[in-house]
């Protein structure tokens, strides 16, 4: 039944994701057993903690969001509580003329990038569509239009594998996100012209109020990558120490010329979408309840005390600076955002038209009536 | 005989809001008729991110309300397929730019299928998407998408601007032969009226290709429809204290368009302004005003003025104020009708 | 390096293609040995002559196209010469009652399905988009914008499972349009809701220019399948009795409640991708030449003749059913076509709108004008 | 000196198409700037289903013109990331209906990249698309769809008619500093002219915003743009032989639009009509009606009058004959401009 067609297979099964997702420390903080032999190595004491102190930031940065909301200082915010770790890692695991292409759920990734914190919020609290130059940091616009800017990704990745440096481009999407037409071309074109991409798949278990069964019925979204030719690869998206081993893995080999990857990190979103939505309507609390054990924060804190690598003053350090972050955050969102109408016409194009010229008037004009 | 406790009577008039119309119309044709399904992103338990799919899954059951992937090119493209086959899909589009992904299969298939078969396949379905601004939503969620539909020949477009009309509307757009881009302004989701339900779902006149005289007047006719039309409404009470009667005519229907209630409704005050919040190079607005134009030319005092949104992205949510067509950008529009001629 | 976390894969390997096509009899007519034993059944000896029958008037319809646009009877032809075996395979697993979704390049499988020939080239000939009643004999019209009728293909499998008829529709496209992202929608849907639908991709190598190597990288296209949580298989494209079993079997399965796969048939486009077309821009003449040996009609002359199946007489018959399909198509193409430029207005909508009843009075008033 | 051995003067001029004023301008382009890049579908070693990028591989290299995937949103999108990243990309759309594929890409984030970011995101980058009808092409083949590109604010939209402005305007395109949607009439592909090119290579004038006069006339204006451009000449030329002077004018960027030069055309004859292939519902020709009643109203003796494509799907290659604009029709719209009056 095997035939002469010269249509044998060119890849094979080392494209198949692991049957279950890496792990290097569990739950309670404990070294999984013989996470050092040969695969992914624990990275560096130092390292793990900058990891925490970054984990510990950015659960404050989800929960002082989450207050700011409820005073009216931001309009929505989509919360990664429970997704800190891949966040982190997200922003850890590259390099200063890397880029990250985030979401709209991305926003602990992005302040963990370096982008000034603020100005992230620009989006949330509705002054304007993105509030900070892309370029600073080498972080895309957070990104609504579901799996649209893996695309993106794509195409800073290529261009820099033309231009001959070393850049690599890490691009982030939800669970929900890979059943959009542009997921499936984005990694498509990835694995063709083979750049230095590499794709985090955050599966949180839901798009908004979609549970993951009724997105895919695929052993694992990490599967995928093995249609497009390109390693897959699932790692426990709350072990912050085993999605640094796996990214910082996939965007080496990417650097090194050996093209995209796809990386599913498991994790779950534990509050509701954004504050508008209401989870009570489509999951349980029970449900909810069991990934409190699996915390990214508390299995670190764990783990590193355990190691004595976070001393009494570490800690205090980190909660210092976690707090210094909040205030930050919450001084510029307390205080009105500078508001100027007439910038509506400032920015469509390089050289405004005469059509905007002509409406910009009109706008001028009813304000000067209106102070008036 | 204790009148106290009875039930009001059938017919008397409720309170029903604009998102509650479309609602009950989703669960009076999913009653009506069995090949009616409803689905999309969330729609199923959630009942929709607006809560207009709101109890069809419990009451119909999964097959007939469902949650599919999150694509939207797949959930049009599946839809044409199930019309095919029989059935009358309601599908839902998450926010209007959302909608885009599907864009391909509306063009190419939805709006062609029935010409490019002879008739043998029509689509019986109908694309609801919540559309416009006025809700504070962050980019993407706020695009007036009505041009992208109203250009593409072979689809019908609606805008309904009222409760009564979200109903009725819905419900004739669910029995329409022919595929129904149904937009649904977002911020009248929450708006409220009396209607007799009732009398609605009994045969009525139909309101496809129909406009209607919103409210009369003499002096100058305010065209418009969906979002602006209670902003129109509002600019008409505004003038009227200042001594100028405007009538207000609500398209309802962009395709087919009304060409007789708008023509006559401008003749007969000799001005008109054109409404809409979508931005107004080459939109429906524009269509409008053309069309105005050839047909009444002879009985314009003044040139047709439109107000529409600028020709911008729309803005961030602290700044869709100085976008959106406003009572008082509408009254300059109208004091411009050169009135001293 | 396991994890506790509750998402073991769900599938497994069972869904990986085989390493290489299906193949039952051989590019010189042979019994591919071991053919019968488990796995797929060759198809008994009639059906294989009913399919040598189609293959030959396949091939007819083809070279007699090609001279229609030769001669100036029709505007272009997309030839599936050397792909007659996926074409008539398709036709030929299908039921009455179910349905074939085919592509611009399957008038093979279209009128083997027994649509009326002369109708079918209404397109081609450029007098109509569509020149047949889809309903008549369950199929769609032949798709142009690629991948686009996947979807379609799904929501009629989902209507008639919803429905509880046991309807299969099966669904066509090329290599190239797996690209696209509606291949990777419809994919997705069909396995999430289950549905009763196969996927056929011929994979001819080229779309239009462009070699099969620059569209992807996976091991296979067939491997596809696994993102998806479906099965792939492959199979020898030019091989009518592996495509007839393969195809037969994933549309018993579908049948059966098993649910859709993915079929990728090994073939090649022996001619350019139009008349349109200059193919030695991007392929040599070699290349074609080796592909004549896999001839998916010779190949079965062989074996029917060899094992007796195929008489002087049958053969005989059935080259004159080929001339008479052939006389068909002449006779219904050099017959001008009835062209009445009002109907452009009459299917538009159910009920014309006030608009086109103008427009058409307009028209109307030109062509009464020019015949004055 | 043997004069027969020299070649012709460089500044001499030359018989080129349409498309291969095209392709030297991508050559040039190529050639000026190693940051432009072309790639799309069949556009590496075939050169392009119309060969517009002919030799571009062969001359550049495989990674200055390249095959991709066959993907549209993959083509559109992976451009938007590589002008984010230093380069220049043109991309090829195969056909204008196989655009679609890519048009949230283009509305939500061609369009709005720069305004998205305050300007701190430009996105360099042509968007090539073969468009209209005129060639015999089978449904999908033949659309005007200039209308959505046009409403999308953040677009620039260009069309161009004469092979002069094919070569200058995709030129000017390519150095743009934002995205523009460069339309090519398929069906002007093939028509030839007499240009100088080097003269069309030095800097001059933009073209991007400016309308020209066409023809100068006096009676009347048609104004028009992209493959509807030699039918108004045409009819222009027909309406002069039976005495009526028609004055033609070509838009060549339909964003920004130029009301300066149309709206003085118009003002000078007093009538106009628009000429333009695509449906006339919520088109680009409803919006020059509209502005051009907005702005020369009481210049106007007669209504605007629109002679655009039917608003029905693309007909069958048999049948476009009675869709697209001619002569007599064109003719017949100018005979209806109330000369009585
Ligand atoms: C193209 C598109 N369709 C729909 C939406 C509306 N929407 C916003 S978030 C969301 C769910 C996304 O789920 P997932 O990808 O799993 O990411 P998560 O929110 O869980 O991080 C949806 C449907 C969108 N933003 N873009
Ligand atoms: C959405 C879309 N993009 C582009 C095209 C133009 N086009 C027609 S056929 C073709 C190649 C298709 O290749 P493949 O899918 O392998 O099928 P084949 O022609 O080889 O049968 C292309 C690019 C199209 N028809 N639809
Ligand atoms: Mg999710
Ligand atoms: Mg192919």
């Amino acid at each position: 039944m095997t035939s002469s067609v010269d249509a044998e297979v060119r890849g094979g099964d080392f494209l198949l994701p692991s049957a279950a997702p890496v792990q290097l420390i569990d739950q309670a903080g404990r070294l999984v057993p013989g996470s050092g032999d040969g695969g992914y190595l624990l990275p560096d004491g130092a390292r793990l903690l900058e990891a925490y102190r970054q984990l510990v930031i950015g659960r404050r940065v989800n929960d002082q969001a989450g207050a700011l909301v409820r005073q009216g200082r931001m309009a929505v915010y989509p919360s990664s509580h429970g997704q800190e770790a891949c966040q982190v890692a997200a922003a850890l695991c590259l390099g200063d003329e890397d880029w990250l292409f985030p979401t709209y759920r991305d926003t602990v990734a992005v302040i963990a990038r370096g982008v000034e914190p603020v100005g992230v919020f620009e989006l949330l609290r509705g002054s304007w569509h993105s509030g900070y130059d892309p370029y600073e940091h080498k972080v895309a616009t957070q990104a609504t239009p579901l799996a649209t800017q893996l695309l993106h990704a794509v195409g800073v990745a290529h261009a820099a594998k033309l231009k001959g440096e070393d850049t690599v481009v890490l691009a982030l999407c939800g669970d929900g996100a890979t059943s959009e037409g542009d997921f499936h071309e984005a990694l498509n074109f990835a694995a063709v012209f083979h750049v230095p991409a590499v794709f985090l798949v955050q599966n949180n278990e839901y798009a908004i109020s979609v549970p993951l069964r009724h997105q895919s019925v695929a052993p694992s979204l990490a599967h995928k990558a093995v249609g497009y030719g390109m390693p897959g690869e699932r790692v426990d998206g709350n072990d912050v120490a085993a999605v640094l081993a796996v990214l910082g893995h996939a965007v080496e080999r990417a650097r090194q010329g050996g093209g995209p990857s796809l990386v599913e990190a498991h994790t779950y979103r534990m509050q509701a979408h954004t504050n508008a939505d209401d989870a009570t309507r489509y999951r349980s609390d029970d449900e909810v309840k069991a990934w409190l054990a699996r915390d990214p924060l508390s299995r670190m804190q764990a783990y590193l005390s355990g190691a004595g690598l976070l001393t009494p003053e570490e800690e205090a350090s980190i909660a210092a600076a976690a707090e210094d972050m909040a205030r930050v955050l919450r001084d510029g969102l307390n205080a009105e955002p500078r508001l100027d109408p007439t910038e509506l016409f400032r920015h469509v194009y390089a050289e405004q038209t005469p059509q905007l010229r002509e409406q910009e008037a009109l706008l001028r004009d009813e304000l000067s009536r209106e102070e008036a | 005989m204790t009148a106290v406790t009875e039930a009001p009577a059938a017919t008397a008039g409720q309170q029903l809001t604009f998102a509650k119309a479309l609602t009950t119309a989703l669960a009076d044709a999913m009653e009506a008729d069995p090949r009616v399904v409803v689905f999309g992103e969330d729609v199923g338990p959630l009942g929709g991110v607006f809560r207009i799919t709101d109890g069809l899954t419990r009451r119909f059951g999964e097959e007939r309300c469902f949650d599919t992937p999150l694509a939207e090119s797949g959930i049009v493209g599946m839809a044409v397929g199930m019309a095919m086959n029989g059935m009358k899909p309601v599908v839902e589009m998450q926010f209007d730019a959302f909608a885009y992904p599907a864009f391909e299969q509306v063009v190419s298939h939805v709006a062609k299928m029935r010409n490019r078969t002879k008739g043998h396949v029509s689509l019986p379905m109908v694309i609801r998407i919540p559309y416009g601004g006025g809700i504070g939503g962050v980019e993407h969620h706020c695009d007036s998408s009505e041009a992208y539909y109203a250009h593409t020949p072979g689809l019908t477009v609606l805008a309904p601007a009222t409760v009564a009309d979200a109903y009725a509307m819905l419900r004739e757009a669910i029995e329409y032969p022919d595929p129904v881009v149904f937009l649904e302004p977002k911020k009248l989701y929450w708006s409220k009226d009396t209607v007799e339900l009732d009398a609605l779902r009994a045969p009525g006149e139909p309101r496809i290709g129909r406009a209607v005289i919103a409210r009369e007047g003499t002096d100058a006719t305010l065209i418009t429809y969906g979002p602006s039309m209670p902003t129109a409404l509002a600019a008409a009470d505004a003038a009227a204290a200042e001594g100028r009667s405007l009538q207000v005519v609500d398209l309802r229907s962009l395709v087919p368009f009304d060409d007789e209630t708008v023509t006559a409704a401008v003749r007969s005050t000799g001005r008109a302004v054109v409404v809409a919040e979508a931005s107004g190079f080459a939109s429906v607005a524009s269509e409008i005003v053309a069309r105005v134009q050839e047909r009444c030319f002879h009985s314009l005092a003044a040139p047709v003025r439109r107000v529409t949104g600028f020709d911008i992205p729309f803005p961030a949510p602290k700044l869709e104020k100085y976008h959106l067509p406003g009572v008082d950008r509408i009254l300059d529009a109208v004091d411009d009708l050169q009135w001293e001629d």
